[in-house]
C-alpha cells in the first residue's frame, strides 16, 4: 500500500492538479496521516460504493477531480464500475487488486490470499481493463506495486484525461476481509519474475491466468465525450436558451474554505 | 434564506402528489437527484427530470438503488442539496447506505412512496408497512426523521420541510408517503419564492486550520464544509472522533453514537409536529398518520354522529415518535384506534408510550387499498364501550379479513 | 427425523462460537453455504469450506450479500438446507431478499454476527445493534423468528433449532449473535448424530397434478416441493393465491399477507424459548438476550450474595418476543434491568409488554467489557431505591471517569 | 383453504381453460390458465417465448429437470407464463437467484429469461460475475431499449438521444453493447437476435440450451407502447418492418463492432461460441485436489 501511495503523491505532482481538488471515495480505510501526507479529501465509504459515491461528488461540484479507490477488486461495486465506464464519467478508477493464482509462469507460488479473499481459491478473475474497455472506459493501465514510476506516470497521465480511466495496481495491499498476516512477502519478488510490460496490447490479451506471466502497461487511451459534456449538447440542442448548462459555472463558495480566492 | 426563484414554478396546478414532491425539492433548493425507477415513485423522477434542466439543477438515473444513494451522499458532501425516490423494494436496497449517511450526518432526503409488500408484493397499490424500516432498517444504532403526508399540497409542502430538517439536524430525512398519496391528484398551490423560507446548510467559517469535521456545536450537530475547499477532509464509516480519523475503543464509540442518536432525541420537541382536533375532553383519540388520516376523518365524523367524543391525532413526523404526548393523552381517555395500512407497527409506539393507561385497539389493513371507514367506525365504538383495561393491542377484525378468513369473534387477541 | 450422521462431529471440543456455528449447520444437515466474507464471521466460511469437502457440502462465494442471500433462497428450493452468513452491514444488504424469502416462504438460515455500528463502525468489536433491524429491516409486513445465542455450546444448539424452526414454519430464521460469542473459546458437546433431532421439510405428498405451492395447511403453511420432481410450479414474489400466480387486489393482499403474519403470531407461544433463574422470589428481573446474559447472571449472583432478590429472565429467542410472559412478571417486580450493546432497542419491547406495572430500566452495556458487571450492579441498587413507577424508560447513565 | 378465495380472487382469474375455448399447440410448455397475458399490443416478448417455447421442444431436454427464473418488468413476467419450475423472484436478481439453483443442483437446466433494465441495469454486477464465474445457465435477455412495466424510464440500454420519461430532452447516456459486456466477462455463448429472426432466435435457443457454460442470447425486441411511442416510431408492426431492412446477419463479428445506435443498423448473428470450465467443474476439481479423490457435487 505504501508504494500505491507513492506513487501516487508522485502523480498528483506531475499531473499539476492541485490535491485539494481531489477527492478519493474508497472503500479501502486509508491511515489519516496517509490522507494528511496526500492533502487531498478522503471519503471512506460503505464497500463497493466508491464509484457512485464519487459519481455524486462530481455531479454536486464538477470542478473536482475524483479518484475511487476500489479494494473489493470489482465484486460488490462490479456493477457501478461498468455503468461509470458507459457514462463515461469523469473519474479515474484504481482498482486494487490482491488475486495471485496458486500458480503462474509453471511456478509454485504461495497462496496469497486465503479462501475468502474476494476471490475464493476456485474462482477465477475478471481481465478487469478489457472489462472497463468493453463498457467504454477510456483509459486503461495495469501496474503492479513495483512498478511505482510507471505507475506514478500512469496516474498523471489520468488525472488530466477527460472521462472515465481506470487503472488497475496489482499489490499484496491490505484488503480489509483479508487478514495481513495472510500475505505472504515474497509476493513482490513473484510480481519481479512474472511481469512483463506491454503497453498498447489489446485487452482482451491481457487476463491473469496460470500459463501466463502477467501483463502490465498502459493498454487503451481513447477519446469521448464525457457524461456531461453529451449532457450539455443534447439539452441545448434540444432546449436550447432555455437550458443552463450544468456545471460550467463553477458553483459559489459559500462556505469560503481555504480555496474561497482562487 | 430564500429559496432561488428560477426553480419554483409558481402557480396554482391540479397534480398528483408525486410530481408535488419532485416541484417541491426543486423549490427547496435541491439540485440534485440520483434514482432508479420504481413503481409507483417514478412520477417525481420524471416531473424533476422535466423542470430540473431549467434550473440549473440534474436528474441522473443511476443503475441500482445502491447506487442512486450513494451519489446523493457523495453529491451533498460537494455542497448540493440531494435527494432520492424510491419505493419499498428499492428502500430495502438502500439500507446500508442509510446507515453511511446518519454515520456521516450527511443532509440528504429520501423519497419513498409506499405500496403493498412484503417483497414485490403489489406494485401499483398502496400500504404503509415500511413505517418500522424507515426507523429500524439499518443495522447499528442511529436516529433520524421521517415524515407522512396526506396530500399532495402536503407533499409540495413537507418535501421543502424535509429539506430544511435535514440541513438543520444533518440527518438523512425520510418522506413515507404512500401510492394513495401519490397518486392523488389535487389542487396544489405553489407559493412565490419569496414566501419559501430554506435552511441553509450549517457551513463552517472559522479558520480553515482550526476545523473538526465532527465537532457538535451546543445543540450536538457540527458544521460541514465542502469537498474540494482545501479542508483536507477525512471522512469515514468507520467510528470516527471529531477530526473524523477512525477510533478503534469502545469508549469512543458510546460517546459518538450517543450524539448520533441524542442530537434528535433531545431536539425531538422542536422536530415533531402533530395535527390534533377534538382532543380535549375526548374518550378515544384515533392516531394516525399518511393517507390513513384521510380515511380516519370518515370513521370518526360517523362516530361523533354517534355521540361519541372522539379526538383526532395525526402524526405529521412519526419519527421521532412523539412519546411524551401520547403518555399523557393515555392518562384521560379511554383508548387509542390505530387504523394503518399494515399489521400493526406505529401501533406497537402508541401501545408503548400509553404504558396500560389506556386500550390501544389495531385498524389493520393488508395493503393494496386503504380502509373502509366503517371498520375504523366499528372500532372507536367498540373502544369507547369497553370498560375495563385490556393489555397488548387488540387487533380488530376487518370486514375484509372475516369475508376471506371467515367470521369468528369480532376481535381477536 | 434424525440428522445424517457425516455432518455430526460426535465429541467434546474447544470451540470457538463461529466455529461453533459451522458445526450446528453442518449437524442440522446444512448443505450449501451462500456468502460474502465479512468480519467478524469469516471463521464459519472456513470452517464450512475445511468441512465441505468431507460432508459434500457445497460453498460459493458470491459478488455481494444481495446475490448471497438470492442464491441461498434459490438453494433451498432444490431440497437443500442452506444458510448464509453475515454481519450488520452485510445483513442491510440482504433485506430486500429476507422480505423475498418471506413471501416466498423459504426455508432458510441467516447467521448475523453483529459488530458495533452504524454503517462501517468497528468491524471487530460486538454489539446488538441490529436487534430491530431483523424485525423490521425489509420493507412490508412480515414476522421472523430470531434465537440469540450467548454461549459457543448455544452457538452449535441454537444454529441446529434455527433450521429446525425454519422447516418448520418455512421462514428464514435469524441466528444473531454478536462478536463476542463468535470469538469466545468454550467447551462445545456435540452429541452423538442420533440424538440430535432436526425438523424434516414439510413436502407435498400428493397427486402432481393437485398441487398449490401456496395451499396453506391449518397451521398456515404450505408444502414444499423440489425444484425437478416434475411438479412444473410457479412461484413469485408478487402477491399471489394458491396456485403461486399473482392477483392485485386488496382481498388477496389479505389473504396471502396476513397468514404470514398469522403463521408465527398464532404460534409464538410453540416458538418462543426463554431461561428464567431464580424468578420466583425475585423483585428484579434481568432481561438480558446474547453475550449481555452473560453479565446479567453474573451481577444476578452478586446481587442475590448482597441481599437483593435478583432473577434472570434471558430471551433465547428474541423475536417473536414473548409478551405475554414480560407482562406477567411486570405485575410480579418492582423492576426490570436491561442490558444491551445499543442505545434502546428491545427495551422498548420490554417497556411496552409491562403496560406501566414496573420500572424498565435501560443499562447501555459493553462500554467497561461485555461480561462487565458495574454497571448492571448500580443499576439494580438503583431500582430498589425506585419507589413509584415512572412514564417511560428510566436510563442508567454511567458514571464517566 | 380454496373455498376462502373470495369469489372476486376467482373472478379476475378464470382457472378453467375451457372458457378461453381453444387448445394452443405449445400447451404442453405454456400455462394456459394464465393466458391471456399482459403484454401490450405489438410488444416483442411474446415472440421472444414462442422462439423459447419452440425450442424446448426441440432441444431434447427432460423439462421436468428445467427451472425458470425472471426478475421484474415486462419480460420478468415470462417465468410466469412458461410451464417450468418457475421463479419470479425481485428486481435484478433473477442470476444470483438462478445460481443458487445450478450450484446446489447442477442437475437442474437453468434459464433466466429477463429484460434489459433487469438484467444489465440493477443487475450487472450479478451479469457479470455470473459470466467469470462460468455458471452453466443459459441467459436469454430481451432488450426493448427501456424500462417498458414502470412506464419508460430511460435504461442503460437506450440509445444516445432516444427520448424517454426520466430523459424528456433525449438520452444523454451511450448504451450498453451487451454482447461486448457478455463477452469480456466471460460468456461460452453469445448471440443477438431481434424477434423478426423467430427461426434464428429458436435454433440458438437449442444450440445455447445445450452448451456447456454462461450463454446470453440478446433478443432485440419492439415495445410498442413505450419506446416506439415516445420516439414515434409507430407500432409493433413498424419495428418489424425497421428490424427487416436495418439488420444484418454478421457469425463471428467482433464483439466490439455491435453497438446500436437510434434507429440505426442491427447486426445480429451468433457471436462467440468457446469453452472454458465452469463453476461446478473447478469447485469439484478443487475438492478433487484436497480430497485426492472425485467427490459427487452436492
Amino acid at each position: 500500500m505504501n508504494s500505491i501511495v507513492t506513487a501516487f503523491a508522485k502523480g498528483i505532482e506531475k499531473s499539476g492538479v492541485k490535491p485539494s481538488m481531489i477527492c478519493v471515495p474508497s472503500d479501502i480505510p486509508f491511515e489519516p496521516e496517509v490522507v494528511d501526507f496526500l492533502g487531498v479529501d478522503f471519503f471512506h465509504t460503505t464497500r463497493g460504493r466508491a464509484i457512485p459515491f464519487g459519481t455524486g461528488l462530481k455531479l454536486g461540484n464538477p470542478a473536482l477531480k475524483v479518484v475511487p479507490f476500489i479494494g473489493d477488486m470489482m465484486t460488490l461495486g462490479g456493477n457501478h464500475f461498468v455503468h461509470g465506464s458507459r457514462r463515461n464519467m469523469e473519474l479515474l478508477v484504481i482498482c486494487i487488486n490482491n488475486f495471485v493464482y496458486k500458480k503462474i509462469g509453471g511456478q509454485s507460488v504461495p497462496k496469497t490470499a486465503p479462501a475468502f479473499s474476494p476471490y475464493s481459491t476456485f474462482d477465477e478473475p475478471f481481465n478487469i481493463p478489457h472489462l472497463g474497455n468493453s463498457c467504454g472506459a477510456l483509459y486503461t493501465a495495469r501496474w503492479t506495486a513495483l512498478h511505482i514510476d510507471e505507475l506514478a506516470n500512469s496516474i498523471a497521465e489520468a488525472l488530466n484525461k477527460r472521462g472515465m480511466s481506470m487503472i488497475e495496481i496489482l499489490a499484496p495491499g491490505p484488503n480489509y476481509y483479508t487478514d495481513i498476516k495472510h500475505i505472504e512477502s515474497n509476493v513482490l519478488n513473484f510480481y519481479y519474475e512474472n511481469s512483463v510490460i506491454k503497453n498498447n496490447e489489446d485487452p482482451r490479451n491481457v487476463e491473469i491466468t496460470p500459463e501466463k506471466k502477467i501483463v502490465v502497461g498502459k493498454f487503451t487511451d481513447k477519446e469521448r465525450p464525457t457524461f456531461l459534456e453529451t449532457y450539455n449538447t443534447q439539452l441545448s440542442s434540444v432546449l436550447g436558451d432555455k437550458f443552463i448548462p450544468y456545471g460550467c459555472v463553477p458553483p459559489q463558495n459559500k462556505s469560503g474554505g481555504r480555496n474561497g480566492g482562487d | 434564506m430564500k429559496t432561488d426563484p428560477r426553480a419554483v414554478k409558481t402557480g396554482v396546478y391540479y397534480i398528483d402528489g408525486d410530481v408535488a414532491a419532485g416541484l417541491g425539492a426543486l423549490a427547496a433548493g435541491c439540485t440534485f437527484i440520483g434514482g432508479y425507477p420504481i413503481t409507483p415513485s417514478t412520477e417525481a423522477a420524471e416531473a424533476f427530470a422535466r423542470v430540473a434542466p431549467s434550473a440549473g439543477a440534474m436528474f441522473i438515473q443511476m443503475e441500482d438503488e445502491l447506487g442512486s444513494i450513494a451519489s446523493i451522499i457523495g453529491a451533498a458532501w460537494a455542497g448540493v442539496k440531494s435527494m432520492t425516490i424510491t419505493s419499498g423494494p428499492g428502500y430495502s436496497l438502500m439500507m446500508e447506505n442509510i446507515g453511511l449517511g446518519a454515520m456521516l450526518e450527511t443532509p440528504f432526503v429520501l423519497l419513498n412512496i409506499q405500496r403493498a409488500g412484503p417483497s414485490t408484493g403489489v406494485p401499483t397499490k398502496t400500504g404503509q408497512a415500511d413505517m418500522m424500516q424507515s426507523r429500524w432498517g439499518s443495522h447499528g444504532d442511529y436516529e433520524l426523521i421521517a415524515i407522512a403526508p396526506d396530500s399532495p399540497q402536503e407533499m409540495f409542502d413537507y418535501t421543502i420541510k424535509a429539506f430544511n430538517l435535514a440541513e438543520r439536524y444533518r440527518c438523512p430525512v425520510m418522506i413515507m408517503s404512500d401510492e394513495c398519496v401519490g397518486h392523488m391528484t389535487e389542487k396544489v398551490v405553489i407559493p412565490r419564492a419569496e414566501e419559501i423560507e430554506i435552511e441553509p446548510r450549517r457551513f463552517y467559517t472559522g479558520l480553515p486550520d482550526e476545523y473538526l469535521p465532527f465537532k457538535p456545536d451546543a445543540d450536538l450537530v457540527p458544521k460541514m464544509v465542502k469537498a474540494g475547499d482545501g479542508y483536507n477532509l477525512y471522512i469515514t464509516g468507520l467510528i470516527h472522533d471529531e477530526r473524523g480519523y477512525p477510533v478503534k475503543n469502545e469508549e469512543f464509540k458510546s460517546a459518538y453514537v450517543r450524539r448520533l442518536v441524542d442530537k434528535i432525541r433531545l431536539n425531538k420537541d422542536k422536530i415533531i409536529e402533530i395535527k390534533e382536533e377534538g382532543i380535549s375532553g375526548a374518550e378515544v383519540i384515533v392516531v394516525s398518520y399518511g393517507i390513513s388520516s384521510r380515511v380516519a376523518v370518515r370513521g370518526i365524523e360517523r362516530a361523533r354522529e354517534k355521540g361519541i367524543k372522539v379526538g383526532n391525532l395525526r402524526l405529521v413526523t412519526v419519527w421521532p415518535f412523539p412519546d411524551e404526548k401520547i403518555c399523557e393523552l393515555a392518562k384521560t381517555i379511554k383508548a387509542f384506534v390505530v387504523p394503518e395500512i399494515n399489521y400493526g407497527q406505529i401501533v406497537y409506539e402508541v401501545d408503548r408510550c400509553s404504558h396500560g393507561k389506556a386500550n390501544v385497539v389495531l385498524v389493520p389493513h393488508g395493503g393494496s387499498g386503504v380502509h373502509n371507514p366503517d371498520d375504523i367506525f366499528d372500532a372507536i365504538v367498540y373502544a369507547a364501550k369497553q370498560e375495563g383495561k385490556i393489555e397488548g393491542v387488540v387487533e380488530y377484525k376487518t370486514k375484509l379479513e372475516k369475508s376471506i378468513f371467515g367470521g369468528g369473534n369480532k376481535l381477536k387477541k | 427425523m434424525k440428522t445424517d450422521p457425516k455432518g455430526v462431529l460426535t465429541g467434546l471440543h474447544r470451540l470457538n462460537g463461529n466455529h461453533a456455528c459451522a458445526e450446528g449447520a453442518l449437524a442440522a444437515g446444512c448443505r450449501f453455504l451462500g456468502g460474502y466474507p465479512i468480519v467478524p464471521a469469516l471463521e464459519i466460511y472456513e470452517r464450512f469450506l475445511e468441512r465441505a469437502k468431507q460432508v459434500g457440502a457445497t460453498f460459493i462465494q458470491m459478488e455481494d450479500e444481495i446475490s448471497a442471500l438470492a442464491a441461498v433462497l434459490g438453494a433451498s428450493w432444490t431440497g437443500k438446507k442452506t444458510m448464509t452468513v453475515t454481519s450488520g452491514p452485510g445483513m442491510s444488504l440482504m433485506m430486500e431478499h429476507l422480505g423475498l424469502g418471506v413471501m416466498l416462504e423459504t426455508p432458510c438460515v441467516i447467521v448475523n454476527i453483529q459488530r458495533a455500528g452504524p454503517s462501517i463502525g468497528i468491524p471487530n468489536r460486538p454489539s446488538q445493534g441490529d436487534m430491530m433491524q431483523v424485525r423490521w429491516g425489509s420493507h412490508g409486513d412480515y414476522e421472523i423468528i430470531a434465537l440469540c445465542p450467548s454461549s459457543p455450546q448455544e452457538m452449535f444448539d441454537c444454529t441446529i433449532k434455527a433450521f429446525n424452526l425454519s422447516e418448520r414454519y418455512r421462514i428464514p430464521v435469524s441466528v444473531i449473535s454478536d462478536e463476542y460469542v463468535a470469538h469466545l473459546k468454550e467447551d462445545v458437546v456435540i452429541p452423538p448424530a442420533e440424538e440430535i433431532v432436526v425438523e424434516p421439510r414439510r413436502y407435498y405428498t400428493g397427486s402432481k397434478d393437485n398441487y398449490l405451492p401456496f395451499k396453506r395447511d391449518k397451521d398456515f403453511v404450505p408444502r414444499m416441493v423440489n425444484i425437478g420432481d416434475g411438479y412444473r410450479f410457479h412461484v413469485t414474489g408478487l402477491t399471489h393465491d394458491d396456485r403461486g400466480y399473482p392477483v392485485m387486489n386488496e382481498e388477496c393482499q389479505e389473504y396471502n399477507v396476513h397468514p404470514l403474519v398469522s403463521k408465527i403470531r398464532n404460534y409464538a407461544d410453540e416458538i418462543i424459548e426463554i431461561q428464567e433463574a431464580e424468578i420466583d422470589d425475585a423483585e428484579i428481573i434481568i432481561i438480558s438476550y446474547g453475550a449481555t446474559s452473560r453479565a446479567a447472571l453474573k451481577a444476578m449472583e452478586q446481587a442475590r450474595r448482597s441481599g437483593i432478590k435478583v432473577g434472570s429472565l434471558k430471551l433465547v429467542t428474541v423475536w417473536p418476543f414473548p409478551e405475554k410472559r414480560v407482562g406477567e412478571l411486570a405485575k410480579k417486580v418492582n423492576a426490570f434491568v436491561v442490558p444491551e450493546m445499543n442505545f434502546g432497542q428491545v427495551v422498548l419491547e420490554v417497556e411496552r409488554c409491562s403496560y406501566g406495572n414496573t420500572n424498565v430500566i435501560f443499562v447501555p452495556h459493553g462500554d467497561k467489557g461485555v461480561e462487565n458487571t458495574d454497571d448492571l450492579l448500580s443499576a439494580i441498587k438503583h431500582a430498589t431505591q425506585e419507589k413509584s413507577v415512572r412514564d417511560g424508560l428510566i436510563e442508567y447513565k454511567q458514571a464517566r471517569e | 383453504m380454496e373455498t376462502l378465495i373470495s369469489s372476486k380472487v376467482q373472478e379476475a382469474h378464470p382457472e378453467d381453460p375451457s372458457k378461453i375455448g381453444c387448445v394452443h399447440p405449445m400447451e404442453d410448455v405454456l400455462r394456459m390458465d394464465r393466458i391471456p397475458h399482459i403484454w401490450c399490443p405489438g410488444c416483442g416478448i411474446g415472440l421472444a417465448v414462442t422462439a423459447f417455447s419452440a425450442a424446448l421442444e426441440r432441444a431434447n431436454i427432460d423439462l421436468d429437470k428445467m427451472s425458470i427464473v425472471s426478475g421484474i418488468g415486462c419480460t420478468g413476467r415470462v417465468a410466469g407464463y412458461v410451464k417450468l419450475d418457475s421463479f419470479h423472484t425481485t428486481h435484478g436478481r433473477a442470476i444470483a437467484f438462478a445460481t443458487g439453483i445450478k450450484v446446489a443442483n447442477p442437475k437442474i437446466k437453468v434459464v433466466v429469461f429477463s429484460g434489459d433494465g433487469d438484467l444489465i441495469a440493477i443487475g450487472g454486477n450479478h451479469f457479470i460475475h455470473a459470466a467469470r464465474r462460468n455458471i452453466d445457465m443459459l441467459v436469454i435477455c430481451v432488450n426493448n431499449f427501456i424500462y417498458a412495466m414502470t412506464g419508460g424510464q430511460v435504461a442503460p440500454t437506450t440509445p444516445l438521444a432516444a427520448y424517454a420519461t426520466t430523459c424528456p430532452f433525449g438520452c444523454v447516456e451511450p448504451p450498453f453493447n451487451i454482447p461486448y459486456i457478455a463477452d469480456s466477462s466471460g460468456a461460452v455463448y453469445v448471440a443477438r437476435w431481434t424477434t423478426l429472426h423467430i427461426r434464428r432466435l429458436s435454433n440458438s435457443i437449442v444450440e445455447a440450451l445445450n452448451k456447456k457454460g454462461f450463454s446470453v442470447i440478446e433478443v432485440i425486441s419492439p415495445c410498442a407502447q413505450y419506446y416506439s411511442r415516445i420516439n414515434r416510431l409507430g407500432d409493433g408492426l413498424d419495428m418489424m418492418k425497421f428490424y427487416h431492412n436495418n439488420s444484418e446477419i454478421r457469425h463471428g463479428e467482433d464483439t466490439k463492432n455491435l453497438d446500436i445506435g437510434f434507429q440505426k443498423k442491427i447486426i445480429v448473428g451468433k457471436f462467440v461460441d468457446r469453452e472454458r470450465p465452469t463453476y461446478t467443474e473447478r469447485y469439484n476439481e478443487w475438492l478433487s485436489e484436497l480430497k485426492g479423490a472425485k467427490d459427487e457435487p452436492g
